[in-house]
């Protein structure tokens, strides 16, 4: 693995837990050895509107502490954001973008041309998995997938310390299904 | 000192951990963005018994502060914590717990002040606190805040200091910001911070009367030296962080300079902010420029002759203020740096840079702007305006 | 991205003068979508009143066909829980 | 008694727009919207900082069609006063002439915690002013820390092994007063509630309302079950509708068959530690037979 | 102007019968010794008719500032004053009171903080207020207070303005000192300080939201808009100033200078112990020395300008703090003024000079010790210590 | 009921010292003496800002022989719940073995307004403190101002023409939040009052006692007659003796024949304007009458 | 005029220590002056308890001779007014 | 009348009117077109302990504000106070010492030598005329008698607005039976 710094941008809603989705990652990181950091916008509103959470992973120690303008990754947690916020806002060229979306990666990449997309439907593996629709530790797979800086087996680790083996097998089920298209 | 692995938390949650390390007796607190999670933490750490406490879940701050004001009083070892509204509802007991002398710990998630009503970062609450007579810490990570809080109970409970600290946190930016922190044994915690019973306190085989009404005659006098057991805890501070560098390996100072050896231009700020004023300073070294950057680790005692010492040597020195003082002819830290630098007889064009007010975003442009009105004023030598809004629309 | 007013575009003092229904459209926030099945639909307005947005109204006067706007609608549910007929469903939305 | 039919709230106007920030399903919400309807265009609101608060205004939108201030978190009685009395003043100057009613919505925190000892003062006064205090049972806004007004065994963040004590009495409290009036209410027996918003900004002198707000968030349930756990607080004899005026309490709505608590408190997550738990449910269960007898209710039926 | 003959006054009472003529609305306070007199007073012309207005007799201070704004809010003119620990206790909703812009006047009978408790002068409730985004003025009689509250209405109802006002009198020192007092007629006090209904203000016809949840989009662009119109309201005070001496013949400026022009000393100070520097000032001149004093009338916004203008040429400069802000480099008028200095590039010998702290009784000798510190300095050219405590034991 | 005869109270040692700068026949001196000999040495007192605070503590002296603390007027509450929790915390850390007795002396001002919230939380929490509120029915620390507790018709220096507004229930407000004992208290009877203290500091939670108290100063009345005082206050049954426990409330000093209240009345300068105002005494007398029959006294014998 | 302490000789923290009792004899403040008639007096006790300062005792044991200090003494007259036989005389300090 | 600026201390208790009596003094002094101030050392002492007032009257507009520490004039209200309080401390050389005694000036000078004094039975007289042992607008009048600076004409004139004729007539008494010793 070699990579300078990588900023990751989620998009969710109040409730689905993109927040905690990247406190894991950072956690899985940290265990790997790297330096990284999890943030997120936090406002008064409510349960359903649109959540954003960051991550920073990096193998020097980090020390941005601004807003992520330009990520390298947006991580889409919930198939309708993308038809209410402009999604990739800012996404580097070539970035990837990681959706929940029953929708095929080609569909996708019509709708985000110049990026590369991984798509699984996370909704899916979660109400199949673990019975609600919270798509969180199920897209952590999907990352893991996408980009190859953190280890699935760390990611395993830190959502199996807070959650169970469900939510380990869901990811990893996400880790599989992910599809991927270069750009 | 034992190598532990480093754990992933936010600013609040690394405190949370140093005060269930501490073995605290009491913890009074009330709730308030983005201070919650830190209190919500201690309460599970409580209710699963990992911490020996009790949590006093008072029904304000100015509570908060009055119960652990007399639990300090009565011999525990106390914490709280609070942020913006709340620490300003506790300004009157703020006053009297440092006049009294008691060693009571409060971190501060920074938080801006109403109105109107905003949750994010800035030093609106805590500057029209630099009057109460507590110790004032700033911290730019969790790392540091976790370091900071072991210290701090060392430091208040010497018998030479006995007074109050706040530790101050950026609010979200460092409050909710996960990242790797390295903690240190409980044992070694116990050792470099112990309780014990102090004196005089609370205690029926000893009585004693505190807080007694007080004529002219001898006001100035005990207010003096509240104000000279501030100034004197200083070296204290300093030693405190030096051995807990001996212990940790980590050691931040009072003043944490970069690059101000040789630099023309320094800027100096505190809290989480200098994080990225010191990126910026790495980046423009490497282009060649000469500047620097100075950390204001405290702020009460305010460290003069140690900052001087760096600073005495710029061309033109940038302060960084994160809130107001409306009608003042400048920001707080601006007029207390320039005041030290009058006073040291030093004449170096100094310019106030205000941002990063309500969780306005602070971004590595941002300080590179300043950098270059900086520049601009050590190249021409004239200054056009002492005061700055980066980033304000108008 | 909407272009934001400098400081002396603002009106002093903080004052908020704009109302929420003409900027701020909460129907984004939606999972499910409660749709009346306006056959089985009494007007009996219990979904009107427990509305919390609210957003459920009368066509017209009392009587008239029950409308959903959903502009706002956040998809709580309620209005389906709570009709006395059951004729409200929520679908997810797509 | 103005509100017969539901359809007399319906026709009143909308003075709470949508577009607000409020979780799907807050009662808040609708409870705000109820008030708004009772109360009409010439009113001013005044708010304590809380969930209502912040996601109903949130610059540079406002829910609210009428006059209404924020200040604070701890002060929204005296903020209410304030306006009483600066109206009273210049209608007596003849600087003004059209009066106002004064109505101030409060979180329980708001009311029973941080900002009880302004209300206390607005009651002893007799400031005329109307206070209701939406009782969602935690400090929501915050992240649900235990508030004076957490029941008995709810988890929270800051009681995380279940509150200890039981609810304070904020009923007891305004009585202990002698308010002109005060009353609960229940967003599941609305015309009630809307007659007594009417019935108390109609007094002349300091009016209370407390007014039971399920938190989809705080409670842990699905938003669609908010009036049903409003109703179900009431049924279970655990939130008795009464009033009190003219130095008597009467109960408002009858239950003549009571549900068991633990209807209502397995719908909910809060309690979801406790709802296995015999003796946590039996003290709960004694708690709403206490007030059930207290306010003549009827007895449990399983 | 009529001729009126003089009153016989103390502080309280003479603010109090402006208050009454000014025909103020409401006036919600809470007593606190030293400035009981003046609200008891107040209360008997409300009861015996001679002023109509609503008193509301709050249950703390926190709640008689939040039912004053509330009420300047709803279009009334408010009263309120307050001391010490009251002060102190409406610390946060000071805050929202100016960026909420509402034109509040508050007369603050100026006492010591706790702890430890005590009832008398100094400046160290005021000071730690500082930052509220309030105008601040200090008086130095009963006359100027009588005065200035008058000045203060017109002032803060200025729709240019929009500001509340603290007017600052000492506690005890001015509130209970009886002397002569000059009124103006009602209709002369009417005709200066006119009430109106100003608007936007809570109004059903005109339905508007106060104090809404403000994201970091717009919080610095509206906290500054509160710090501009404070430091714009520099020329609007003056003004007034000068128009009501046009009226009754006494202006007082805002800043009060006195044999300044030749002076290589100058002594600064605020609030009632100007009086006996001036004294002192004219007692040396009489001895050919040549020594000046300058009184700050205003102390937010501040008065750099003005101030420098008048102290520019002088060899060394006195600077009176009457209240600690322990741990910064001095205390607060001094960092205030040498910030000044500073930024003017002035170099000018300052010595900080602590006296009359909780009541200590300040004499004639401590302003002529003071001065003879500051002609050693003159003459030595040798500063031995920034600050000096006046007539501290040890 | 340890306390049988006045001698069982002359016996216990006093803790309380002359030379406190209390105003010649301060009633709240006789209260701080007794409270002080029932609770003894291992007692820690706080005292809110008032007129007992400021004149038994003038630096370098203090007339307290226990542990004393005087932190702020309007938090007693919250400082005696610090201290319980500091003792509880290191009693079961073992870092200290013996347990005090936590007990708050605040005035009426400090209690029933500026220090209620506080007071209120310490209640709700079931804090194991005792608070007794002297009640001298104004603030005379900074010069006769009324308070929450001042009652009606009660001239004080900002109710220049008569309080307008009754005294603030307090027992009712205590009682409304449970706490696990409260009681009014006088000096006039001084068995009833030692034993109630004594009882207040052995429950294991919150106790209240309000204690009315006679001040020659703000009442205008010769120091001579403070205990005279406290005891028509009793005898008129505008004072009744009476304790909550266990959910219950006893009368525990019956009053067969009430005196009337003008009797209580004319003794005080703070109402001689309305001791000819026949309107304003049968309003006094009828709320004296309505509390008599509240609590089971007798009837008004002339 | 007492000598008053310098800043470094008051304990820190304003710790007040010193018993009234020990130096602040309030007899000065007294206008009347009680003065019991021993012959007349029952040893009741009243008195004691009532006294505010408190400065009436027992000359030793119960029921042994009752003494006033009148160092403390601020001469209210509640010892006199409550006396049940009266036999306590308040008479003009001279 | 020639004088310069003239510093009264009064000495009383808690409960007799010094204070009144300086604010009585100062008004009548304003009335009279002359300058003064009226102030007291105010404490938590109660009713009963020593109080201590101070009046400065003056030709010139007053700039001083600190304490009296030594006045031309001192005013005892209460015949006891001398016992407990060295009551001429600061008092100047030949200065006026005007006392509320039933001893005679003779006795009095002995006790303080080397001043004027001036002695009235204040307390008669205003338990005579008054009902109660309220010194101070009577020895209002033995000062106009031992210090012509404020007319007594001036003094009755805001006596009688604050109390009533009795009390002025109370002070003229006082006026006419102060009998002062020069020193
Ligand atoms: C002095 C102060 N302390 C704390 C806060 C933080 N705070 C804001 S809202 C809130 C909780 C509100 O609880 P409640 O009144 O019950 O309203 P809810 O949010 O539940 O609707 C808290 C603790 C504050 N704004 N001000
Ligand atoms: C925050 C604050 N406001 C006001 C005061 C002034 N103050 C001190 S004591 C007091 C009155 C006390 O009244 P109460 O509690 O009834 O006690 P009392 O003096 O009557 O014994 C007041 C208003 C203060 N110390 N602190
Ligand atoms: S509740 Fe159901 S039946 Fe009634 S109006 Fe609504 S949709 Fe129709
Ligand atoms: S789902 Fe909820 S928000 Fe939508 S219409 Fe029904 S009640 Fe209203
Ligand atoms: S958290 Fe609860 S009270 Fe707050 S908006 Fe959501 S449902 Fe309503
Ligand atoms: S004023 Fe009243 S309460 Fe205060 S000391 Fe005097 S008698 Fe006691
Ligand atoms: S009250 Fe009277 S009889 Fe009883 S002991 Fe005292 S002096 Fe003697
Ligand atoms: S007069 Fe008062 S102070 Fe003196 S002994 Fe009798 S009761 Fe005590
Ligand atoms: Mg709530
Ligand atoms: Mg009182």
């Amino acid at each position: 693995m070699c990579f300078g710094m990588i900023e990751i941008r989620w998009h969710g809603r109040g409730g689905q837990g993109a927040v905690t989705a990247t406190e894991l990652l950072a956690k899985a990181a940290i265990k790997q050895g790297l330096y990284a950091q999890a943030f997120a916008m936090f406002g008064p509103e409510r349960r359903g509107s649109p959540v954003v959470a960051f991550n920073r992973i990096d193998k020097e120690p980090i020390e941005v502490r601004s807003h992520v303008y330009e990520p390298d990754v947006i991580i889409v947690l919930d198939p309708l954001i993308i038809k209410i916020i402009d999604v990739t806002a800012g996404l580097k060229p070539k970035g990837t973008l990681i959706i929940n979306s029953k929708s095929s990666p080609k569909e996708l990449s019509e709708l985000f041309p110049n990026f590369r997309i991984a798509v699984v439907d996370a909704t899916s593996i979660a109400l199949q998995r673990l019975n609600v629709p919270i798509t969180n530790t199920v897209m952590l797979g999907a990352f893991a997938k996408a980009k190859s800086v953190v280890d699935i087996s760390n990611i395993e680790k830190v959502v199996l310390e807070r959650f169970d083996q469900l939510n380990v097998e869901a990811l990893r089920e996400a880790f599989d299904k992910t599809i991927v298209l270069e750009v | 000192m034992q190598i532990i692995e480093p754990l992933t938390l936010s600013g609040n949650l690394a405190i949370a951990y140093a005060v269930k390390q501490l073995d605290v007796d009491v913890v009074a607190a009330y709730p308030i963005t983005p201070q919650t999670t830190m209190v919500e933490k201690i309460s599970e750490y409580i209710s699963k018994g990992e911490l020996k406490a009790n949590l006093l879940l008072v029904e304000s701050e100015h509570s908060a502060i009055s119960a652990c004001l007399s639990a300090a009083a009565s011999g525990a070892r106390v914490f709280t914590s609070s942020s913006s509204q709340g620490l300003l509802l506790m300004h009157e007991i703020l006053f009297i717990t440092s006049a009294l002398r008691f060693p009571v710990v409060m971190a501060i998630a920074n938080r801006a002040v109403s109105a109107p009503i905003n949750i994010w970062n800035d030093h609106g609450d805590i500057m029209p606190q630099r009057d109460t007579g507590w110790i004032q810490l700033f911290v730019e990570s969790a790392q540091e805040a976790y370091d900071k809080v072991i210290q701090a109970y060392r430091i208040a409970e010497d018998d030479k200091v006995r007074l109050p600290i706040m530790i101050n946190i950026d609010g979200i930016v460092l409050s909710h910001t996960y990242e790797p922190v390295y903690p240190i044994s409980d044992s070694d915690v116990a050792s470099f911070s112990p309780w014990n019973l102090y004196s005089p306190r609370l205690d029926p085989d000893n009585p004693i009367t505190i807080g007694a009404f007080c004529y002219p005659d001898y006001y100035f006098e005990t207010r003096y030296q509240s104000l000279k057991a501030l100034n004197d805890s200083l070296p204290i501070i300093s030693n405190v962080d030096k051995e807990f560098g001996e212990l940790s390996g980590r050691s931040y100072g009072i003043v944490s300079p970069f690059k101000c050896d040789d630099a023309d231009i320094i800027l100096i700020s505190m809290g989480s902010i200098s994080m990225t004023v010191r990126a910026a300073v790495k980046k423009l070294r490497e282009k060649g420029e000469k500047v620097g950057m100075l950390s204001l680790k405290l702020f009460r005692p305010f460290p003069s002759k140690e900052l001087i010492r760096y600073i005495k040597n710029a061309k033109a020195i940038g302060i960084i203020d994160r809130a107001f003082s409306p009608g003042a002819v400048a920001g707080p830290v601006f007029t207390e740096v320039t005041s030290a630098l009058y006073l040291s007889k030093m004449d170096i064009p100094s310019v106030d840079f205000f941002l990063g007010l309500g969780g306005r975003d602070v971004k590595m442009e941002d300080i590179k702007d300043i950098f270059n009105i900086l520049k601009r004023i050590v190249k021409t030598g004239l200054i056009e305006r002492h005061s700055y809004y980066i980033g304000l629309r108008g | 991205m909407k272009k934001l007013p400098k400081w002396n575009e603002m009106e002093e003092g903080f004052i908020t003068r704009i109302l929420s229904e003409s900027i701020n459209k909460t129907g984004t926030w939606r999972t499910f979508k409660p749709i009346i099945d306006q056959s089985r639909c009494t007007k009996c307005g219990w979904c009107i009143v427990y509305c919390p947005e609210p957003c459920i109204y009368y066509e017209s006067k009392k009587d008239s066909k029950i409308l959903i706007d959903y502009d706002f609608c956040k998809g709580c549910g309620i209005c389906a829980e709570e009709c006395p007929v059951k004729c409200i469903n929520m679908v997810l939305e797509e | 008694m103005p509100f017969k039919s539901i359809n007399d709230i319906i026709v009143k106007q909308d003075f709470f727009s949508p577009g607000h920030g409020l979780c799907a399903g807050c009662g808040a919400a609708q409870i705000a919207r109820i008030v708004m309807k009772v109360v009409g265009k010439d009113s001013i609101i005044i708010n304590s900082t809380g969930c209502l608060e912040v996601s109903t205004t949130t610059y540079p939108w406002t829910a609210w069609k009428v006059p209404y201030i924020h200040v604070a978190f701890e002060n929204a009685a005296a903020v209410a006063s304030g306006i009483r009395s600066a109206y009273d003043a210049l209608i007596m100057k003849k600087k003004l002439n059209k009066d106002v009613n004064v109505v101030v919505l409060a979180g329980d925190g708001g009311t029973a915690d941080i900002g009880l000892q302004a209300l206390s003062g607005a009651f002893e006064r007799g400031d005329r002013i109307t206070y209701i205090c939406y009782d969602n049972e935690a400090y929501m806004n915050t992240g649900i820390q235990r508030s004076g007004a957490t029941p008995y065994g709810a988890w929270t963040t800051t009681s995380p092994s279940g509150q200890r004590t039981f609810k304070k009495d904020l009923m007891g409290i305004a009585i202990a007063h002698r308010v002109k009036y005060a009353a609960t209410a229940s967003i599941a027996y609305l015309l009630d509630a809307a007659n007594k918003v009417e019935k108390a900004i109609s007094m002349n002198g300091p009016s209370f309302i407390h007014w039971l707000q399920p938190c989809t968030i705080g409670w842990r349930f699905d938003p669609k079950l908010t009036v049903k756990l409003s109703r179900l607080a009431v049924k279970t004899g655990l939130w008795p509708l009464y009033e009190y005026y003219d130095g008597a309490v009467k109960l408002t709505v009858q239950v003549p068959k009571r549900a068991p608590v633990l209807e209502y408190l397995k719908l909910q997550g809060r309690f979801r530690h406790i709802i296995n738990n015999k003796n946590e449910l039996v003290k709960i269960q004694s708690y709403a037979d206490e007030l059930a007898a207290k306010f003549g209710l009827g007895p449990v039926s399983e």
